[in-house]
């Protein structure tokens, strides 16, 4: 009981579109229950869950198609609950139970 | 070329009231009689010059309705030739016509799908040299082309030039669709909510290694051809409906824009599995910001010119830095 | 046609591990590379027949992704001829090809698309006598029709002859497209959480005064556009992952189906706006039941037969009776 | 207060689709506040919403393009928040303040 109560999780589902569902299991619906804190106590925001990813659900080694520069890379956009992240307040957005967090790569092909 | 291809950007409203002839009305009546279309929107798409920037998998279904519709002056632009394994989804060509350039084998289908409009043809890669020349001689533009350096350019020159912008892109099982600058606002004008440039959306093209093209990595066609004829509907509402015009009551292009067209911009993404039937996640609408405050081309302080752009500035090659790329596609 | 015409249900697994010719690999290089489909899925497309009910708005941009694919045998049944009013969104047709039998058009430009496939015209209207021994023919049916007699007939005849059927419809700016019987399941059985069929998503036609055909109430080019191409994306997916099959050891098609070929049914539809761009309510996807125990067609006591179905029962002008109807459409 | 208290609403989003908007103003979506329970005190159900919609929102006089004989008319879908209503109990259905209802009339023209 009390060690729950030290790491409070919450669920969340992530997406990931445009072909980045390969970097991670081909799956491109993942429902995840990630810590509602960071390891300095703060509320997880989405720079947290990018690094959270790298470190738990990618299992493909090329990080750099995900992640330059402790950055997400330019061409994915990233969508929270379905609205463009400049909308939300990008990486410092604070997540919240229940949210969609959507990653997905720009398309340039025709 | 017509004699109202030199106007440049005059607002194509003249002839909005004319008669239609008997051959316009067999034609178009199964159209026409939709609500919301009728004769005005009719004339409107008979008055339009629309250009078509690409003749591959994205521009052959396009341009197949853009034709059918009835708009007037239909530019294509495409340097390419048409080879075999173009034909499984670039359903405007042909095996007849393999060898043909892309525009000439599109064109000489679309004349058979309706005499009737003007076609332009534009046998080349457009460039930062020859693409506002060309550009500002129509009054929409369609981006189905394959390569983010084009894009970028496209997108520029139609901010400048104040052009409405229908873009899509498709790779492997994956399209998306975006309406851009539409209605166009003057380069700069931040102050309302007025609609985001490609720049806005896509700040920064990905690194060439993350790139893939149709050629390298695949592309089923039904899924190009689903974003191709998603662009043709953007495109003729646009038109039909003078959503990137000022009130018709004033052909000034600075006039406030009619609150009806300021709309919440909307990235559509298609995913299409091999695996299991089309779902709730097939197709998914997100939520763009507006126009970007500090956006290099459409923001506050853009340098970005007409000018520039011709003489090498900006350089987007060096920008997107693409990878050897299977050009043909 | 082709010597297997012949063998009715046989599943056609035979030759899936041949080698490609010069030709099919260069035709469909750019389908086979994308993950997923592979020579594997190209051959079931190759050794596949499928059949496309109508020749009109929906079956031209369906048929020419199927052909462009490769599907090896391709039927097409229609009893109209092409005209004039037909062309701004039947994109399969040409001006130089009005008064033709629109299955002859159509397959006219099929050919120059990909001259590979075996094209079968069927230059009539399905009707209950002929039904059967047309469908029986092909592996996959792709319902592109207009009426809603022929979309009961071709449903019944899908569920006895256990063909999985993708089921389209469009008027004016509203679309509808549905994946059925697929994987299909023997009559009569509901235990499990079979597919539906027509009946067990439609049980009742509207009745005659509240119907309208694309000839009465007009249809935008795009939007039916749109539906015959997700069309042949769901045919080419099922048949080049054998979603409507057994597994692949074993040809008996009442062994058990498979768990990831039984998804939830969605129906899809697609509103199309002329004062706006595509948006969040553009695309919905609605979750539908699956097979009704007391569906007239497919349920526990179902009565119907393909000898009762070519001898009147059920009478299905009666059951829908349509209203006087420009079937030309 | 104690007015509010005797008639309780509920907020719920009514769609139109597929040529039926038509029938309602033109416009495909509506927010309204529906009454909680029905004349007999019994909580809102399907019939309730259906009838309610032909007295208070339609005003088209063709009725019978949306009713005949007291029920939805053949060739038009029920969905309750996405789901075929005959998942979730058709007409009996309990209206849940939220709650989206789409009616969608089947096409079948091509
Ligand atoms: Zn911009
Ligand atoms: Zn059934």
């Amino acid at each position: 009981m009390s060690e729950t109560a030290a790491e409070p999780k919450m669920a969340i589902t992530v997406d990931f579109s445009g072909g980045l569902e390969m970097l991670f299991s081909n799956q491109r619906r993942h429902a995840l229950s990630i810590p509602a804190h960071d390891k300095d106590g703060k509320p997880s925001n989405i720079a947290f869950l990018i690094s959270h990813l790298c470190k738990t659900l990618m299992k493909d080694p090329r990080t750099d198609l995900f992640v330059l520069d402790d950055h997400i890379r330019p061409g994915i956009l990233v969508l929270i609950n379905d609205a463009d992240w400049e909308l939300e307040g990008e990486e410092a957005y604070e997540i919240q139970p229940g949210d969609n967090i959507l990653f997905v790569s720009t398309l340039h092909g025709g | 070329m017509t004699a109202d291809t030199g106007a440049a950007s005059a607002a194509p409203m003249k002839s909005n009231d004319r008669r239609l002839t008997y051959e316009e009305f067999e034609r178009y009546s199964r159209q026409m009689i939709v609500p919301g279309m009728g004769k005005h929107g009719q004339l409107r798409l008979i008055n339009s010059r629309i250009l078509i920037i690409g003749a591959g998998g994205l521009g052959c279904p396009a341009a197949q309705y853009i034709a059918g519709a009835g708009v007037g002056t239909i530019g294509i632009v495409d340097g390419d030739t048409v080879e075999i394994s173009n034909l499984h989804r670039q359903v405007g060509h042909a095996t007849s016509r393999l060898g043909w350039k892309k525009v000439d084998s599109l064109i000489a289908h679309l004349k058979d799908i309706n005499p009737l409009p003007n076609y332009i043809p534009h046998p080349f890669h457009l460039d930062p040299q020859n693409a506002a020349d060309i550009i500002t001689q129509y009054d929409l533009v369609m981006d189905c082309t394959d390569n983010p350096a084009t894009r970028y350019l496209i997108s520029d020159v139609c901010v400048l030039l104040r052009k409405p912008l229908v873009s899509a892109a498709s790779v492997q099982k994956s399209g998306q669709l975006i309406v851009l600058n539409c209605p166009p606002a003057p380069q700069g004008l931040v102050d309302k909510k007025y609609p985001p440039c490609y720049r806005c959306c896509f700040k920064k093209p990905p690194p060439p290694s993350s790139m893939v093209s149709c050629g390298e990595a695949g592309i089923m066609g039904p899924v190009v051809g689903m974003m191709g004829v998603a662009q043709a509907g953007e495109a003729i509402k646009i038109i039909a409906s003078a959503l990137h015009l000022p009130p018709s009551s004033t052909n000034d292009l600075t006039a406030p824009i009619p609150e009806r067209n300021l709309q919440q911009p909307t990235l559509l993404i298609y995913t299409y599995d091999l695996e299991s039937a089309v779902g709730p996640y097939s197709f998914r609408a997100l939520r763009m910001a507006g126009r970007r405050k500090n956006c290099f081309a459409c923001g506050e302080n853009s340098t970005l010119t007409l000018e520039g752009i011709k003489t090498g500035n900006p350089n987007y090659v060096t920008f997107c830095s693409p990878p050897t790329t299977d050009h043909a596609l």
